[in-house]
């Protein structure tokens, strides 16, 4: 049933990923957090170059570590009060059911993929996906996928900046 | 592995109550799937390459989506000095 | 690849037999650690020597060697053995590993350098955007170091860093983009392979003049260094860093600043390509220490920038000249020009 | 002790910062984007045909405008 051999490469990743991810949510001031996810994001990264997907780990790394922790961390300094860095999880029963729904939902999707395991092959085919040709599918092959990015990029950009603003 | 991350994801997302903590988890929601899609393009015989395709356009939209989330952040501060969620609880400043 | 060793007799020739192989030179001695600690430390010197002599002094002069160049060797003992302080309320493990990630930040990269057509350590199909991708995890390191510092000029010099980074980040990448266009490839050897004929700063010169100015606003250099303006901030935001974390953080800085000069070097001056009388590697250093100069030569003549001016300037004019060379390059690659150089 | 030319520290340290240079963030974060598109953009450029890169260019002519409105708000810096 492993899709993946369990080889080191993949528990370390794991291991890497999975820890950020914890600490960014329970890492007691915020700054942690944020550091820890921005961990967490490149242990994904990992993930990527594992799959052969290299200029998409560099995406991963540039993007979201390189440029939206920026964005997170000057935000955190932003708002940053005494209040904000305390604990501000729910009371312990809500903690609880968090903890059910998040484990229910992680285990019912294990087992699908459990069994659905052994349908799928165990040795991923050889690859051959340069990353030239990543490029020109992107510019080529799906038009209107291009012309929404670049409206939600360009209504972010302008929304957020809007939302921003002071109001006078 | 990529069911656990969607698993504190969601954990974080239903429990916190700290905006910027929501936000992560929200970004760690999105890059279980990501994962998902670039494994799974990878294990296809022949392997596609339309897996990173979507990919892509999901990290342009997640970081847009974290751009304008701390936006809301920053004015939900603005107007309550706080970013507690359940604090925002008023229609009204 | 070498057997590991089976008996205590092996183990001698199996040392000699690792030591001696490619992997463990380019990894340890050539374009790996030892080389990049001795050009650093070449750098720190050259600097200050170079510096001096604009404004008509002597420089470093007394630590042996001709013109002092033994230097950084006493500038580092000094350092090691200063006490290190921490300020009070300082976050601690940030403020110590903060310093020894950007050290790291600053040495990775050099693995998809190469420095001739044989001295790469890793030949990374994606090599360009690599070394992006690790430098922009330079401003949050430092707005990180600036926090933990619990002080405010750190604080104030490291917002500077940040926007100015950020601002001439993007002009950067759009200005490479030419050479990527013209070149068809984000692999380092490739790019410098497709300039064997010509140059690229011939048929890119409006991006070269970006690239330039855009690495010196990276690197904090003069007329960019805002962040380290001594007048308002004392030092920037490593005013709090001494001793051993002082010394760390310079070895990053100056590892980056030859990152760069060597990077201009592979995309515009045509890397390890030259005159067949000195060997690759020569040709390369060489071209990364004259880049670097000219980056350093500004700090003996300029004063610096206002920072709402810099930022403006970035992503203003910069930008608008990048992208105006990314359709010079469109029109040039259509049109069939470059063909006679093979592009 | 912090280093502040030898007088005692006032204050806090880490005090909420002016966010006069925000939207050239929010810029960046979306810019990173689009560079990385344009990279990918730029390996195959010669590999495709030149009427198809008509495409990214309009994609670029699309974002031309929020940048110019962005940058015109980012300078007004009394919005700030």
């Amino acid at each position: 049933m492993d899709l993946i051999p369990p080889d080191a490469t993949f528990v370390v990743l794991t291991t890497i990923t999975l820890l950020g991810a914890i600490m960014a949510l329970q890492a007691k001031e915020l700054i942690y957090g944020a550091i820890s996810l921005a961990v967490s994001f490149i242990g994904i990264a990992g993930f990527f170059v594992s799959l052969d997907a290299p200029y998409l780990a560099m995406l991963q790394i540039a993007v979201y570590v390189g440029a939206v922790v920026v964005l997170i961390l000057f935000t955190i300094m932003l708002v940053r009060r005494e209040e904000a860095d305390k604990d501000e999880s729910g009371e312990t029963g809500e903690s609880a059911a968090g903890l059910w729904i998040a484990g229910l939902l992680a285990v019912s999707i294990a087992g699908v993929a459990a069994l659905a395991g052994p349908n799928l092959p165990t040795n991923p085919p050889t690859a051959d996906l340069p990353i030239t040709q990543l490029g020109s599918v992107l510019a080529r092959s799906y038009p209107v996928p291009l012309i929404i990015l670049a409206l939600l990029l360009s209504g972010a950009l302008l929304g957020a900046l809007v939302l921003a603003k002071v109001d006078r | 592995m990529s069911a656990a991350l969607l698993g504190i994801g969601i954990y974080g997302l239903s429990v916190k109550r700290n905006a910027i903590r929501i936000l992560f988890a929200v970004e760690l929601i999105v890059n279980a799937a990501n994962l998902n899609f670039i494994a799974f393009a990878r294990y296809m015989n022949p392997p596609r390459i339309s897996g990173q395709v979507i990919v892509f356009y999901s990290i342009a939209a997640a970081a847009m989506e974290a751009a304008v989330g701390l936006a809301l952040i920053l004015v939900a501060f603005r107007l309550n000095s706080s970013i507690d969620v359940r604090k925002l609880n008023k229609l009204k400043g | 690849m070498v057997n590991l060793p089976s008996t205590p007799a092996d183990i001698l020739p199996f040392i000699i037999a690792v030591v001696t192989s490619h992997t463990f030179i380019t990894l340890v001695f050539f374009p790996g650690f030892i080389h990049l600690v001795i050009v650093v430390m070449f750098l720190t010197w050259y600097e200050r020597k170079l510096l001096a002599r604009i404004q008509l002094r002597i420089g470093p002069l007394y630590a042996g060697g001709p013109g002092g160049i033994l230097q950084p060797i006493a500038d580092g003992v000094k350092l090691i053995f200063k006490e290190v302080m921490i300020p009070y309320k300082a976050d601690k493990p940030l403020f110590l590993g903060v310093p020894l990630a950007l050290v790291f930040l600053g040495a990775l990269p050099f693995a998809v350098i190469p420095f001739g057509q044989h001295w790469v350590i890793a030949n990374l199909d994606v090599g360009l955007v690599f070394i992006f991708a690790v430098t922009s995890l330079f401003p949050s390191m430092i707005l990180i170091f600036a926090w933990a510092s619990n002080s405010k000029y750190p604080f104030l010099g490291g917002l500077r860093s940040l926007f100015q980074q950020v601002a001439y980040e993007i002009p950067m990448w759009i200005s490479a983009l030419s050479v990527v266009m013209l070149a068809g490839s984000l692999n380092l050897v490739q790019i410098v392979n497709a300039q064997q004929k010509i140059w690229f700063i011939v048929p890119a010169f409006l991006s070269f003049i970006v690239f330039f100015i855009a690495t010196m606003a990276e690197l904090e250099r003069l007329p960019f260094d805002l962040p380290e303006a001594e007048p308002e901030l004392v030092a920037g935001w490593f005013t709090e860093s001494s001793g051993a974390i002082y010394m760390v953080i310079f070895l990053a800085l100056y590892m980056k600043l030859y990152l760069m000069s060597s990077l201009v070097t592979i995309l515009f001056l045509g890397g390890w390509w030259g005159p067949a009388f000195l060997p690759q590697p020569v040709w390369f250093i060489l071209k990364a220490l004259v880049v670097a100069t000219f980056i350093i030569i500004p700090r003996g003549v300029y004063p610096r920038l206002r920072v709402d001016l810099l930022i403006k300037i970035g992503w203003t004019r910069l930008l608008i000249i990048a992208l105006a060379n990314v359709f010079i390059t469109v029109v040039l690659l259509s049109t069939g020009v470059l063909a006679a150089w093979g592009l | 002790m912090p280093f502040e030319s030898g007088q005692v520290p006032q204050g806090e340290a880490r005090k909420r910062i002016v966010m006069q240079y925000y939207p050239y963030l929010l810029m960046f974060v979306v810019f990173d984007v689009v560079g990385m598109f344009l990279f990918a953009w730029g390996i195959s450029f010669r590999s495709i045909a030149p009427s198809d890169s008509l495409l990214v260019l309009l994609f670029l002519f699309l974002l031309g405008a929020p940048l110019g409105y962005a940058l015109k708000m980012a300078l007004h810096r009394e919005n700030w």
